[in-house]
């Protein structure tokens, strides 16, 4: 594993996740003057967002290998190193983060409680996404995987709705509970490794290389994987996801579905496959069967949900599902288009959710039954709810469609079946989009007759996400070529 | 000669009926008289050991014993005195204000 | 001019829908509309200017790349061919005077801009169906013509139940599309391509087995966007869209991309003997059972609608038949007095101020403007296939190709063929004689036609009727020169003696004469409705909504409810909510101990001695033993 | 006691006359705040010679040692006393209790405490632990106008009494057995010896195991805590919660590490301790409504994972289960301290009611609080992750995956309570009533302990070396 470059270069990674935490000290110290903080949170974020750009630009290239990679001592003692590493899919997904993020804050700027704390809270979250996002050192990644839950389990339970005590707590106590798991896991591969070779480390690359026998393997593999399947969420441990979902302020509403899902894919790909490569050989038809289901069983639960925040978040559990079927046929196209359809997802989801957030100021309420007639009210908020709508519902030419064919295509390639069962779901997918859509935007006026429509804060916002969704879904060459490298390399069990 | 092991049972002995009056009376006091007694089971067991492996050790360490247990009894009686004052009551369960 | 300037044909309606989208509201009304004509009739002119470009092989125009990853390098191309050249002319011809059509139709319309940018955009996605050249684009265009009429059937979106057409076109059209897709995935793992003419060149490596399956998926794809047998529920419903919009999709356009998608893909499909009587019998059942219900509909653009899906079952059978030059020959005529009937139906409808049945019309001959009428006529003539008119034509070459196929079980299809004639010329009639015979029994005054509803009839009438000159067979002396035209792509050659020919085009001259008579020996004079179980069924579409219901609808609802409160509320989050109750009371049964009284404390203490003299006794009895 | 003997126990020596002097200094001049300064001044420098004065000779009179572990100890129990004399000068003036008492009672409990952790005799164990436990008898129950410390008070001194009983007559019995009362060789004669008197060596260290038991609160001995800690008044708690239990931990530690793995016969019964306490106090904190009690929960909990760290006795769990005691002292003196600082004239916020919505109110100690609790639970960044990693790598290390899991099932009960009163802190509720404000002295010690807390989460280094010099 070669360093990137021998002259040790600015470190961009170390000042992406400090830069949110600075940001966040700087809120709470300005407790007094809220209006000040929501500029700094602002400006934290777009500076973030400028950095993540940059790197975009001249690291996209797609050459394998790390794009950028820091290296310090941090616990001599139990070899923990602060490591991190920078290669094609960390990229788009620190990308993705610092973007959301600004949506975020922009969508909170009428936040009225306790506002310093929240936009502290939501830079911490920021920091800790972009740490899970870079570390290599698995200790570190450990780190900002349990330190992720707190700004979450805050603002659900500060800023949330009714049930949001509940909420919070099973969130937190559920990705806990998984994660703790994950902890004995990598503490045991940690003993395992130092007493085969002798150096106690927690680098990723060097705890690659430890030979365990298959049974070993095979459990420690399902340690790190229900920590993973609890945070993607796969069926039978999704349950969390909905009450989290709709109980979440918006800002939390759209990390929770754009960033901390993807956490738990993404952990997935870069410990779990290549840490312990024949267990995952042999548990990927599990694998496929259970994100098969997984899309089925959310788009049938989604269709009879009233509260339409609560429909989202059915909604993603069965997109997730796709994402991970696409990284269990284990092909090179399904794994690109599994990552591209996590990019898309994030926006077109992100986006409805700020709609949702916008709906509910307005009507004051996110029960279908209430709603209707949107188009009539508001018509530029009915034309963007029904063009994330159609994204999420993978219309051609829109962000989804791009990674879903690519997935479909891919595991065609390797596993028939699955592919072709996972085309049926699409129209299921079609079937409660367009009932939400029917109910929402189409149909008589109910509540007032005008409701004030889009305003240029907002159009700032949702103007960025349908650029992006229209991008992604008829040029996404940009994006796709960071990720040839990395995932070839990931692919072939090796490290970039 | 008392062999070892008859002194080790009789102060064994000793013990249990300290412990015994410890659980089954409700004064504070009784309580107390009890782990008296139990603290000198534990000095007779030094004082025989002391013997048996003819060593001074045990001897000093039954008579700092004994200074430990007086010091323990003097605290304890102003204790009762300054609950006495204020409950009026000795009895034991009296005090179960905090539960749960 | 170079090839890349095709895409022109393209971007020019995708460029007024987008403007219109945006700015359609802020500009003076008339603003919008010349936009939105000007993006269709400059696309008509621009194929007739490129048509030197379809000769040969055609000519290839690529973009951009859309997707690269891996083995798959799809780019947006088009390939503008023989087969697509006449394709694109009728699509923007048709389209050009139906937008005429719609701007005095949509006249008192507020909502103008949606309309117009919908029907753009529509006019796009057909386009890109027609000019695809790899797959994927095909499904991109597949896919946005099913959006686009979503949104034009629901354009009336207040009330509801066009609201839920529309939803319940776009989902029966995504039930077809996964078949495509299911077909266009295998394609791209056997082929490695997604190139169309990639995969018909490659189409005899593909083993027989696959090919049946293949083509089958293509069929089932073809079927949801053609409402054709099994997926045909949703097109009467979509009736509830303007009738602009019944015309450009329903009647023109939309409903022959599934025979536009056959014939695209028929060197694939036909290596298979079982595929082609597979499309044959749709399109021979879809024809019969159309033409029955049409007969007893009420409102007349349940009628038309019925009949469009009836003459798709011809192209169907035509295709299967072997001969795509007969398909895309009556698709044309079709789509010409097709698109009249529905924007005469348009004007009947505005005459009547918005009355639909057709019981409560009657007697338009006198009271409506003479040329409307003419103008229906001409229309009915060629849908019922009287001698010499474009309908007879096109729908006789069909029946040719049927009869003279080697197979024995195609004379069946024949014989259906026939019967269904027989009923299309009986409604044809039928639906002549309650509009215009007798007297206005419907309620209110007529309105006046405005010029640019009756104008743009009448080219596509002539079309209809003269459509015959397109492809006359030989027997008349003509050149077939649409089946010139396409030449290799064109299918099997229809070579039958003379007299064969003869007795055919004499038997479907009888047969549109006998159906005449019969509606007018019916219905001559005004006959109320007859109140049957027979015409129930009929109307009802052979209760088809009432069975997908039943089988489809209610299963799905209840699988849905099951999986949500079954599955999540109580299996999954019951025991996590069990679990957490039972933590907290065995919590709260630890805390019983700790009771305050310094008893137990103590007691507690005498356990913990006991606990530990019962191990010591355990380790000497063990310690005794080795 | 030749002079190189006394510079040994000079810092002792410092504190117990500090505190006879200021006791003395008491009985003529009331006024507390003077007595207080001293007091702690005289902590300090107690902490300061144990860190600088370089004993001449390791072993005092055989009794105690003064290396450099001991040492170590000596200045963390004087920081623990001087910290506490600053969080307790509110509370003594407001309550009126005499100064002079106080300080000294407060000053011979760190000696203890100091004699404790460095004792490497049965005699000097013995007579360390009396001396602290004798002081904290009357500290608990100092303050004459709050009845419910009195009630605390006799509840702590009877239990402590009997356990005193177990300890001399454990002791006796060990003696009897091995003939010799030095720590270590007693040890090796436990495993050394067989027959009869090693029977009798078993059930001796059996009743100093429950005698330990008691002071540290494990399961079956644990049920005081919750009363004694609810009953007295938070700064007082603070040092019992801390000093008491961290002294004998630390014997037992120093203990381990001179004479290495050396429990066979008694890790059955350790591992069945260990993995109850755990259990039981997660459990039982989970219904609770009174913060001080859950404190007292949670510190049972924290002693059996300190016990799991004990039970592997290898040189890394000796290690861990340092790291994990001094961590576990800084944090738990942190929120008590805390809890002593919003004290008023009503007394402490204890109910859970009574901290609703605190966190808008005292918006910085209240983010403290709750950051302290979320280490106790073990949030990663903070220093309770890093000790509970430890102490879990250690165990795995030595094959215990069985309390692994256990102790992690407890963590994540613990993680359930603790955010339950995070979340109730900054729930917004009108009917919250402002506290103290709490006094620069206060606010100076929560600073110090929630840094550490800090930096020790971010940079561990440090203190693993230290402990890495200390541990022979």
């Amino acid at each position: 594993m070669t360093a990137a470059s021998a002259l040790p270069q600015f470190p961009w990674l170390t000042l992406l996740i400090l830069l949110p935490l600075g940001g966040a000290l700087l809120c709470l110290l300005h407790h007094r003057r809220a209006e000040e903080c929501r500029w700094l949170a602002l400006a934290t974020t777009a500076a973030t967002l400028g950095i993540t750009i940059y790197l975009f630009v001249c690291y996209g290239q797609g050459d394998s290998g790390w794009l950028l990679y820091e290296d310090a001592a941090w616990i001599p003692r139990y070899g923990i190193r602060f490591t991190l590493g920078l290669d094609g899919i960390s990229l788009l997904l620190v990308l993705l983060t610092a973007f959301l993020q600004m949506i975020a804050v922009l969508m909170s700027w009428s936040e009225k409680q306790h506002v310093p704390m929240f936009f502290s809270l939501l830079l911490v979250l920021e920091a800790t996404l972009m740490g899970i996002f870079l570390a290599l050192d698995l200790m570190l990644f450990f780190l900002f995987w349990e330190v992720m839950l707190l700004p979450m389990f805050f603002l659900i339970s500060i800023w949330g709705h009714e049930r949001r005590h509940y909420a919070a707590i099973k969130f937190f106590l559920y990705t806990l509970a998984g994660s703790m798991v994950m902890l004995v896991a990598l503490i045991v591969l940690y003993l395992i490794h130092g007493e085969q070779t002798g150096t106690y480390t927690f680098a990723l690359a060097e705890l690659m290389q430890t030979d365990l026998s298959s049974q070993q393997e095979m459990l420690l593999f399902l340690g790190f994987l229900l920590a993973f399947a609890i945070k993607i969420p796969l069926v039978p441990f999704h349950t969390w996801l909905p009450d989290a979902h709709t109980e979440a302020p918006v800002a939390g509403t759209i990390d929770l579905t754009g960033l901390l899902l993807k956490t738990g894919i993404y952990g997935l790909i870069r410990f779990a496959f290549p840490l312990f490569p024949e267990a995952t050989r042999s548990f990927l038809p599990v694998l496929g069967i259970v994100a098969l289901t997984g899309i089925f069983h959310a788009a049938w639960a989604a269709y009879r949900q009233d509260d339409i925040k609560r429909l989202f978040a059915y909604s993603s559990i069965s997109h997730v599902g796709l994402v991970v079927l696409g990284l269990a046929a284990w092909q090179l196209t399904a794994w690109e288009g599994s990552i591209l359809l996590m990019l898309a997802h994030g926006i077109s989801t992100g986006a409805l959710f700020v709609l949702i957030a916008l709906i509910r100021q307005r009507t004051g309420t996110r029960n279908l039954a209430e709603l209707g007639g949107l188009w009539s009210q508001a018509p530029q908020m009915a034309f963007l709810f029904l063009f994330f709508s159609l994204a999420s519902l993978g219309l051609p030419g829109l962000a989804n469609f791009a990674g879903e064919i690519l997935v479909l295509l891919g595991t065609f390639q390797t596993h028939p079946v699955w592919a072709a069962i996972a085309v049926i779901g699409v129209v299921f997918t079609a079937a409660y989009m367009l009932r939400l859509v029917q109910g929402v935007v189409w149909g008589p006026v109910k509540g007032r007759p005008t409701l004030p429509d889009l305003t240029p804060r907002e159009w700032l916002i949702l103007l960025p996400m349908a650029v992006l969704v229209l991008w992604l879904g008829l040029y996404p060459e940009p994006f796709l070529r960071p990720l040839h490298g990395a995932v070839v390399n990931i692919m072939a069990g090796g490290l970039p | 000669m008392i062999s070892f092991g008859h002194a080790l049972a009789f102060a064994g002995a000793l013990f249990v009926l300290g412990l015994t009056c410890v659980l089954l009376h409700r004064q504070i006091l009784m309580i107390l008289i009890g782990v008296e007694i139990m603290l000198n089971g534990a000095s007779l067991v030094f004082v025989a050991a002391s013997a048996y492996w003819q060593q001074v050790d045990g001897q000093v360490f039954a008579l700092l014993l004994m200074a430990i247990t007086a010091a323990e009894v003097a605290v304890a009686l102003a204790m009762v005195v300054y609950l006495w004052r204020r409950k009026r009551t000795l009895v034991a369960d009296e005090f179960n204000r905090m539960r749960g | 001019m170079n090839e890349s300037l095709l895409f022109l044909i393209l971007l020019l309606p995708l460029f007024c829908a987008v403007f219109n989208m945006l700015f359609g509201m802020r500009l003076p009304r008339l603003f919008t509309e010349v936009m939105a004509v000007i993006g269709v009739a400059g696309a008509f002119v621009l194929t007739l200017l490129f048509w030197g470009y379809a000769e040969g092989d055609g000519s290839r125009a690529v973009l951009f790349t859309w997707l690269n990853s891996g083995t798959l390098n799809v780019s947006f191309a088009l390939n503008f061919d023989r087969l697509a050249a006449p394709m694109t002319l009728m699509v923007t011809g048709v389209a050009t005077l139906i937008h005429l059509y719609a701007v005095g139709y949509m006249r008192e319309e507020d909502d103008y801009a949606r309309f117009f940018s919908l029907l753009n955009l529509f006019v796009f996605a057909m386009l890109v169906i027609v000019l695809a050249d790899n797959l994927l684009v095909l499904f991109l265009g597949w896919e946005g013509v099913g959006f686009c009429s979503y949104g034009l059937i629901g354009f009336w979106y207040r009330k509801l139940e066009n609201a839920k057409a529309g939803t319940k076109a776009f989902l029966v059209t995504r039930v077809g599309d996964v078949f495509l897709g299911i077909a266009m995935l295998w394609l791209f793992a056997l082929t490695g391509t997604l190139s169309i003419s990639a995969i018909n060149a490659q189409a005899a490596l593909i083993s027989p087995g696959v090919v049946i399956v293949l083509s089958l998926l293509l069929l089932l794809g073809a079927c949801g966007k053609s409402a054709q047998l099994p997926l045909m529920t949703w097109l009467a419903d979509a009736m509830a869209g303007p009738t602009p919009v019944s015309a450009l999709i329903h009647a023109a356009t939309m409903v022959t991309a599934g025979v536009y998608l056959l014939c695209r893909f028929f060197p694939l499909v036909s290596l298979s003997a079982v595929a082609m009587t597979a499309i044959t019998a749709i399109g021979a059942l879809t024809a019969i059972y159309a033409a029955s219900c049409a007969m007893a509909q009420r409102d007349i653009k349940r009628v038309l609608a019925y009949s469009t899906m009836s003459q798709v079952g011809y192209m169907f059978m035509a295709v299967g038949a072997g001969t795509v030059a007969g398909a895309m020959f009556h698709l044309l005529t079709h789509a010409f007095f097709k698109a009249v009937l529905f924007m005469a139906a348009g004007c009947i409808i505005h005459l009547g101020g918005g009355e639909n049945n057709i019981f409560k019309m009657g007697g338009l001959a006198r009271r409506g403007p003479a040329e409307l009428f003419w103008v229906f006529l001409a229309g009915a003539v060629c849908l019922a296939g009287l001698p010499l008119t474009g309908g007879f034509f096109s729908k006789d070459s069909i029946l040719l190709a049927l009869y003279t196929y080697p197979d024995p079980v195609y004379r069946v299809f024949w014989l259906i063929g026939i019967v269904t004639a027989l009923l299309t010329s009986f409604y044809t009639f039928r639906l002549v004689y309650l509009v215009f015979a007798g007297e206005w029994r419907g309620s209110g005054h007529p309105h006046a036609l405005p010029l640019l509803m009756r104008w743009p009839l009448w080219p596509l009438a002539l079309l209809g009727l003269a459509g015959g000159m397109f492809n006359l067979p030989a027997f008349l002396g003509g050149g077939e020169a649409l089946h010139h035209w396409y030449g290799t792509m064109a299918g099997r050659m229809l070579t039958a003696s003379h007299d064969v020919e003869w007795m055919l085009a004499g038997l479907a001259a009888a047969i549109a004469v006998v159906g005449w008579f019969a509606a007018h020996w019916r219905y001559r004079t005004y006959q109320a409705p007859l109140e049957n179980a027979l015409s129930r069924f009929l109307l009802s579409g052979w209760q088809a909504d009432a069975l997908v219901d039943r089988f489809f609808i209610r299963p799905f609802n209840a699988m849905a409810l099951f999986s949500w409160i079954g599955c999540d509320r109580t299996l999954f989050d019951g025991s996590l909510e069990g679990l957490a109750r039972t933590a907290t009371r065995c919590g709260a049964l630890l805390l019983k101990i700790t009771t305050g009284r310094l008893t137990t404390y103590l007691s507690a203490f005498a356990w913990g001695f006991l606990i530990l003299l019962g191990w010591f006794l355990l380790k000497l009895v063990e310690g005794g033993g080795h | 006691m030749s002079l190189p003997d006394l510079l040994a126990l000079l810092p002792i020596l410092i504190l117990v006359f500090g505190g006879t002097v200021i006791l003395m200094a008491g009985a003529w001049y009331r006024e507390p705040l003077p007595l207080i300064a001293g007091g702690i001044v005289t902590a300090l420098l107690g902490a300061v010679a144990a860190g600088l004065v370089q004993p001449p000779v390791v072993e005092i009179a055989g009794l105690f040692s003064a290396g450099a572990y001991a040492r170590f100890f000596t200045i963390l129990w004087s920081l623990l006393a001087a910290a506490g004399l600053m969080a307790a000068a509110r509370y003594i003036i407001e309550n009126s209790i005499g100064a002079g008492e106080y300080v000294s009672l407060v000053l011979y409990a760190a000696a203890g405490m100091a004699l404790l952790s460095s004792a490497t005799h049965l005699l000097a164990l013995f007579l360390a632990l009396e001396t602290f436990t004798l002081a904290f008898y009357i500290l608990i129950a100092c303050n004459r106008r709050c009845t419910l410390a009195a009630e605390a008070g006799i509840k702590y001194l009877l239990m402590s009494a009997v356990s005193t009983g177990f300890l001399a007559f454990g002791i006796a019995l060990i003696y009897a057995s091995s003939g010799t009362l030095s720590l270590p060789e007693a040890v090796i004669k436990l495993s050394a010896a067989t027959g009869e008197l090693h029977a009798w060596g078993l059930l001796g260290w059996g009743m100093v195991l429950i005698a330990v038991g008691f002071k540290i609160s494990l399961v079956p001995f644990h049920l005081w805590t919750p009363d004694v800690y609810q009953g007295t008044p938070a700064p007082v708690g603070g040092l019992l919660a801390t000093g008491s239990k961290g002294a004998v931990v630390a014997v037992l530690v120093g203990m381990l590490a001179v004479s290495g793995p050396v429990w066979h016969g008694l890790t059955d019964l350790l591992w069945l301790l260990a993995a109850l306490t755990m259990l039981v106090g997660a459990f039982s904190a989970l219904g609770q409504k009174n913060l001080k009690r859950l404190l007292a929960y949670s510190s049972v909990t924290h002693m059996g994972t300190l016990l799991v760290g004990l039970l592997c006795q290898t040189s890394a769990g000796l290690t861990a289960t340092t790291f994990y005691l001094v961590i576990y002292v800084i944090t738990s003196l942190g929120a008590f301290v805390i809890i002593a600082s919003l004290a008023d004239e009503r007394g402490e916020p204890m109910e859970f009611d009574q901290w609703r919505g605190l966190g808008y109110l005292h918006p910085v100690r209240c983010g403290v609080l709750a950051l302290l609790l979320l280490s106790l639970a073990g949030l990663p960044a903070t220093a309770g992750f890093m000790a509970k990693f430890v102490i879990f790598e250690a165990a795995l290390q030595s094959g215990y995956l069985g309390l692994v899991l256990i102790g992690v099932l407890s963590s994540v009960i613990s993680f359930a309570f603790y955010l339950r009163v995070t979340m109730l802190l900054f729930e917004p509720d009108e009917s919250v009533c402002r506290w103290h404000t709490g006094t620069a002295s206060e606010h100076a010690v929560i600073a110090v302990c929630t840094s550490a807390v800090l930096l020790l989460g971010l940079f561990p280094g440090i203190l693993f070396d230290l402990i890495g010099r200390i541990l022979p």
